[in-house]
């Protein structure tokens, strides 16, 4: 009980000083950080559910972060529709998408789940490219407008990143509002043990379906709110090399452990940044640290604490007895 | 936690960096976001040698404002979200009189506003999209200014050209799906349109496709007079290949790179009636080209290409304006390069339009009888 | 349209569709015996393809002997990759394969990158610019040569599963590997030989194009996901499937390429992967390497 | 004489062409423990995989309480009242006791996911039920020391006792125990043995499928015996015993000889 407490008072406290940021420094490259660091964290919880709690491998995170932030910028440039529904839509649509792959993958296997997400993603760069008339191809979309939600107009630096850090806090708060009821026990018990679970009444595919969708519409709605601020949206949202950033801080932070995540998410944002690694460099060392992270604790730092926990228990069980 | 440790003092020392300004006697520093890896890196690789040659001979000659110039470069991969990372790095740290170049058009987009905001110059010297000057000078963007021409511009000069020699009736167009082929079939349509002309038709690929052999054969079949090919790199050396064991000797057009075609291709006049345009090509005769060709021959241990040359003339642009500004304040930095009268290297003088935007000479290059051979100028 | 035309795009579509096989059986062949999709397995034909440059430009090997030489350096490399990662994979999950084999290609990759830089290599032979016509259509002989390789390689690795006492242990292993254990058959030995061989085609695949295409350390990352595509057509685990797959894909891209536009060429192998994954899904991931 | 509580009829289930199960009729009344034994192969795995939704038969009808499930999924079985357990024990090994046993109810209360995401008051009390719930059963398997502890702590034996009581946990109209007692030790199958009668006590019907033949001759009231996929006996200990169909199927085994010897004395 203590303990939570002290959790909760703890993130309350770093929230208001995270929020505070812009008012003690003017350096953007601070705030271009938090930003991308926000950004980042709706990404990694949302493939985070996905993945480390319902253990579906999913590539299609970047498809719907893409898919979102096209649909926000042509709704907002085609049809001057404002910034809030226009990313609401996008969000929309990305869930859609999650709802359609999920429903037609997941009822074959897993495998089938890890294999059309990924080509979903790819058919998504290929779209963007190709289909100029729709998305205007490789050029892109640049010179978006300013958004503006209610009579607040996002222009500096400081506005988006109280924006996108704002988005962040709200789905991450969805996010583990979620896998801290009991619907996120269950799907953790199903990606434990599906037979089991079913044995128990559970629903594989509903809670799966869940996931998939609400991890696609709140991804969908961070790329609407980012390419905002980036001014421009082209085909290289879709680059693959997000799916991989996500991958590793998931991984790292430890599948199915929320906090864990949040945590290697910011390492691994702000870190490489300020050593200046080349990205060949960075992704060289990303896969070095996949591959043994992978063999050697696949639980990544939080699935190591478990393991901590089961050892604890082990010598009070068959140690000494009360 | 260690990492967590890590990164929090890495912050404090962006922040301390805000403290140290450029005080006199310090160098004068340049900040490049440019691709140095992923797929376009080459031509980062060759941005990056043309810029460092030429803050090397400013350097050489005593440096600028009796102050040393120095360039940092920070990796965009091609990516607008890079880019804008990058720059927004280098304007926090304040030590940048100006920000040079982006070389994807998507990046230097991105890149535009936060200069506007920022009031910094920024100079573009290789990125090709119309948007750029569109946006920049009377577009509104004050900051911001295109050393090289407009795709646009280079092509209508070339169809010009075919036209006078009658070949701009039947041409077929292949061009890789990024923003250097879209803008290429946009510049021959426009171009062709004013003559009451059209393209055969009209192909892309993605970046990256190794094999042309299929596109190939679907264009020859069509029997076209020339084939504008808009491929770069590791795609444009498939398609030379490729377009050799297709046969038929259908001579290229476009922005076709004429230096980079296998040599055995060229020799055997497989490609011979092929009209290209460039804003560049090595073998340009003119005294200033020659010597720069020599000078990053001797540096870097191979030729120059367009890139390099660009980022090259672009640098001097910049370095240029610093001088006549007889100061590092960007607002003259900016004053200065809109009043630039810039001697090229290829032998007219540069000077930049109300959208910001230069208009240097292109070259028409030929290939006959096997050598590449320059067919003529034209201002763009 | 004329006769030389449709000759020309079945050519061609042939050609492709072998080069598109020599990648593909390979990884059918891992999936089928380990259920691990490789998703480095472009990356293994790259560095085959970087190795053949290498072999060529610098130590001056002939065509045939650096193909040799290459694949044989492929298939320690495949011995390598399973005692070093793959075996501790064993039967620990489809997610965690991917991911293993995903940071590997990522470590390959852009290793590569930085090592090689991206500027394409040329491997430039006696024969990079002849060609051959056939029925009015002309093919580069490397091409046809290529396809002579693919269609060795496919028989071999035919006989093998086939005649010999492995290939036979190594279909039994991918049909039903407690079977497999009872008759006594060491399933890790049989991995063992799936990945040499899978990683060897790879780079056999690498040595045979290196001198059709611009070696440069992307070059993997256009086919393999292709790749994917076909194995799963053709059925994962179905070596044969995978091949004719690949074949078909490839003449069908050829010939559908001298019509339509060329982005739904690229379109297809997805389209086609998701309608197979639609219709007949249960066959999919049925085990076991039918050749 | 009441309706049986679950009825089920010319149950069928074909490998290629070849019948595990082959028509299989049987009713079970409410209350007692019914046993279900027969040699290997005989189909008792496939005949009750089939009844709680896990495989799909190929023709046969069955109802729990006359509500219908033939072809109904495992989880729609499950929340109409009839749960199972696995010969490979099954348990999440990452949660705690408590946490394996809420799970296993967490359907059964009717709350909803807004009510699961919100934490509305009803599913607050439905929550707080359930733990009290599961610690009561923890307390009769005797396993509530561990009741935070994560499964991965428990012996082969312990998490059989968890098995069985995350069976119980959504108080079911039937359980059925899947090989309670295969591969544990005497003191454990003793134990076992009272923990099965508690929860038969409590109301709810069992159907355990054995191998060990003393112990289902032991616990149960009733016993059907399958062979081949087929019925041949059913009816109380004492008549199997002495069921000459029923040594047929057993004879030479280890098992049956021991049985015959037992059924002398």
């Amino acid at each position: 009980m203590s303990r939570s407490t002290g959790l909760a008072t703890a993130s309350a406290l770093l929230l208001v000083a995270l929020f505070a940021v812009p008012l003690v420094t003017r350096n953007e490259y601070l705030l271009a950080l938090g930003v991308s660091f926000a950004t980042f964290a709706v990404l990694s919880s949302g493939l985070n559910l996905v993945y480390g709690y319902s253990g579906l491998l999913s590539f299609a995170q970047v498809g719907f972060f893409g898919l979102g932030a096209y649909t926000a910028a042509l709704l907002m440039t085609e049809l001057q529709w404002s910034a809030l529904p226009a990313v609401v839509a996008g969000g929309a649509l990305a869930a859609v998408a999650g709802l359609v792959i999920g429903y037609s993958s997941l009822r074959l296997s897993r495998h089938a789940f890890a294999i059309v997400t990924l080509s979903f993603a790819l058919l998504c760069g290929i779209v963007a490219r190709d289909w100029v008339s729709l998305t205007r191809g490789s050029m892109g979309i640049p010179g978006l407008p300013v958004p503006t939600v209610g009579a607040w107009r996002i222009a500096r630096p400081a506005d988006f990143y109280w924006l996108l850090l704002g988005y962040s806090v709200l789905a991450n708060t969805i996010i583990y509002a979620l896998v801290t009821s009991r619907i996120g026990r269950a799907m953790r018990a199903i990606k434990l043990n599906e037979a089991l679970a079913q044995s128990q009444g559970l629903d594989p595919l509903a809670h799966r379906l869940l996931a998939v969708t609400l991890s696609a519409s709140l991804t969908g709605m961070a790329g609407g709110w980012f390419v905002f601020y980036l001014t421009i949206v082209d085909p290289s949202v879709f680059d693959f090399y997000y799916t991989e950033t996500m991958l590793i801080m998931v991984i790292l932070g430890g599948p199915g452990h929320f906090w864990g995540v949040l945590v290697s998410c910011a390492v691994l944002t702000v870190v490489p940044d300020l050593l200046r690694f080349t990205t060949d460099l960075r992704m060289v060392l990303y896969g070095a640290v996949l591959i043994v992270a992978m063999l050697v604790l696949p639980g990544g730092i939080g699935g190591w604490l478990d393991r901590r926990r089961v050892e604890r228990w082990r010598r009070i069980a068959y140690g000494s007895p009360r | 936690m260690k990492p967590l440790v890590r990164s929090v003092t890495g912050v404090l020392l962006t922040l301390a960096m805000l403290g140290a300004g450029a005080q006199t006697g310090a160098p004068i520093v340049i900040g490049a976001s440019i691709p140095l890896t992923g797929g376009v890196s080459t031509f980062g690789q060759h941005s990056r040698w043309g810029s460092e040659l030429a803050i090397a001979e400013a350097n050489a000659a005593g440096g600028v404002l009796g102050r040393k110039l120095e360039i940092d470069y920070q990796d965009n991969r091609c990516n607008p979200a890079e880019a804008v990372k990058s720059v927004t790095q280098m304007i926090a740290e304040k030590k940048y009189v100006a920000i040079f170049d982006g070389l994807c058009s998507s990046a230097a987009l991105a890149i535009m506003p936060l200069v506007e905001r920022a009031e910094i110059p920024f100079v573009v010297a290789n990125a090709s999209a119309t948007a750029i000057a569109e946006k920049s000078g009377v577009g509104g963007n004050k900051w911001t200014f295109k050393v090289n021409p407009t795709d646009a511009s280079m092509l209508d000069a070339l169809v010009a050209w075919l036209d006078k020699e009658g070949k701009a009736a039947n041409i077929a167009f292949l061009g890789e799906d990024t923003d250097f082929g879209r803008a290429g079939v946009a510049g021959l349509e426009a171009a062709l349109k004013k003559r009451n002309r059209a393209l055969a038709s009209v192909d892309f690929y993605q970046k990256g496709t190794a094999d042309f052999t299929t596109v190939f054969a679907k264009i020859k079949a069509k029997k076209p007079g020339l084939l504008a090919l808009y491929a770069i790199d590791a795609d444009f050396q498939n398609a030379m290949r490729q377009w050799y064991a297709a046969g038929g000797g259908i001579p290229l057009t476009g922005r076709v790179l004429v230096d980079q075609v296998p040599k055995a291709i060229m020799a055997s006049g497989f490609l011979d009636g092929t009209t290209s345009v460039q804003p560049y090509d090595p073998s340009i005769d003119t005294p200033g080209n020659k010597a720069f060709v020599e000078a990053f021959q001797k540096r870097f241990q191979t030729a120059p290409i367009l890139v390099s040359f660009e980022a090259y003339e672009t640098t001097r642009v910049l370095i240029d304006a610093i001088k006549r500004a007889g100061s590092t304040e960007p607002a003259a930095i900016r004053d200065a390069l809109t009043k630039t009268k810039y001697p090229s290297l290829l032998g007219n003088t540069i000077d930049f339009d109300d959208h910001n935007l230069a208009h240097n000479n292109a070259v028409i290059l030929g290939i006959r009888g096997g050598k590449v051979v320059v067919l003529g100028f034209s201002k763009t | 349209m004329d006769a030389a035309f449709f000759v020309q795009l079945l050519l061609n579509g042939l050609v492709l569709g072998v080069i598109y096989a020599l990648i593909a059986m390979g990884l059918s062949l891992i999936f089928g015996v380990l259920e691990i999709i490789n998703f480095a397995h472009g990356e293994f034909y790259m560095l085959g393809a970087m190795a053949a440059y290498f072999a060529v430009e610098r130590v001056h090997l002939g065509y045939w002997a650096t193909i040799v030489a290459v694949t044989i350096g492929a298939l320690c490399v495949g011995w390598v990759l399973y005692e070093a990662l793959l075996a501790r994979l064993a039967g620990s999950g489809f997610e965690r394969s991917i991911l293993v084999t995903l940071g590997l290609s990522m470590v390959l990759q852009n290793g590569a990158v930085f090592l090689f830089t991206t500027t394409p290599k040329m491997l430039q032979t006696a024969d990079t610019y002849s060609n051959v016509t056939i029925g009015g259509a002309r093919i580069a002989l490397l091409r046809v040569l290529a396809l002579g390789i693919g269609v060795v390689a496919y028989a071999g690795l035919h006989l093998m599963l086939h005649r010999t006492q492995v290939g036979r242990a190594m279909r039994g292993v991918a049909q039903n590997r407690d079977a497999a254990l009872m008759v006594g058959i060491d399933p890790r030995a049989v991995s063992r030989l799936a990945v040499v061989v899978g990683i060897g085609l790879s780079g056999l695949a690498g040595a045979a194009l290196a001198p059709v295409y611009a070696v440069h350390p992307l070059m993997g990352f256009a086919f393999v996901f292709k790749a994917f595509a076909i194995i799963i057509i053709g059925g994962l685990g179905n070596v044969s499937g995978a091949a004719v797959a690949a074949l078909a894909l490839g003449v069908l891209e050829s010939v559908m390429g001298g019509f339509l536009p060329q982005v739904v060429v690229d379109a297809l192998s997805f389209g086609a992967m998701i309608l197979v994954l639609l219709v007949r899904p249960q066959g999919l991931f049925g085990r076991g390497v039918r050749v | 004489m009441t309706a049986p509580l679950l009825e089920v009829r010319g149950l069928t289930k074909r490998y290629l062409g070849v019948a595990a199960v082959d028509d299989v009729s049987f009713a079970i009344d409410a209350g007692g423990i019914v046993g279900l034994i027969g040699p290997n192969g005989s189909g008792k795995s496939t005949t009750i995989d089939c009844l709680s939704g896990f495989q799909r038969a190929d023709a046969g009808h069955w109802a729990l309480d006359g509500k219908p499930l033939a072809g109904r999924p495992a989880h729609a079985v499950a929340r109409a009242g009839l749960t199972r357990s696995f010969q490979t024990v099954r348990a999440y090994d990452e949660l705690s006791l408590i946490e394996n046993l809420r799970v296993a109810a967490q359907q059964s209360d009717g709350a909803d996911w807004w009510q699961a995401l919100l934490r509305t008051e009803p599913l607050r009390t439905h929550e707080a039920a359930s733990r009290a719930r599961a610690l009561e059963l923890l307390t009769t398997v005797g396993l509530e020391r561990y009741a935070d502890a994560p499964a991965a702590v428990l012996s082969y034996g312990q998490r059989k006792l968890l098995a069985l009581a995350a069976c119980m946990m959504s108080r079911p109209r039937l359980a059925i125990f899947d090989e309670p007692v295969a591969g544990v030790n005497p003191t454990m199958i003793r134990r076992i043995e009272s923990v099965v009668r508690a929860f038969n006590a409590s109301g709810t019907t069992l159907v355990i499928v054995e191998h060990n033949v003393d112990f289902i001759l032991n616990l149960c009231d009733r016993v059907i015996v399958l062979e081949s996929g087929r019925t041949i006996a059913d009816g109380a200990p004492a008549l199997i015993r002495s069921d000459p169909r029923v040594l047929a199927a057993y004879l030479g085994r280890s098992g049956a000889a021991a049985m015959l010897a037992r059924g002398q004395a």
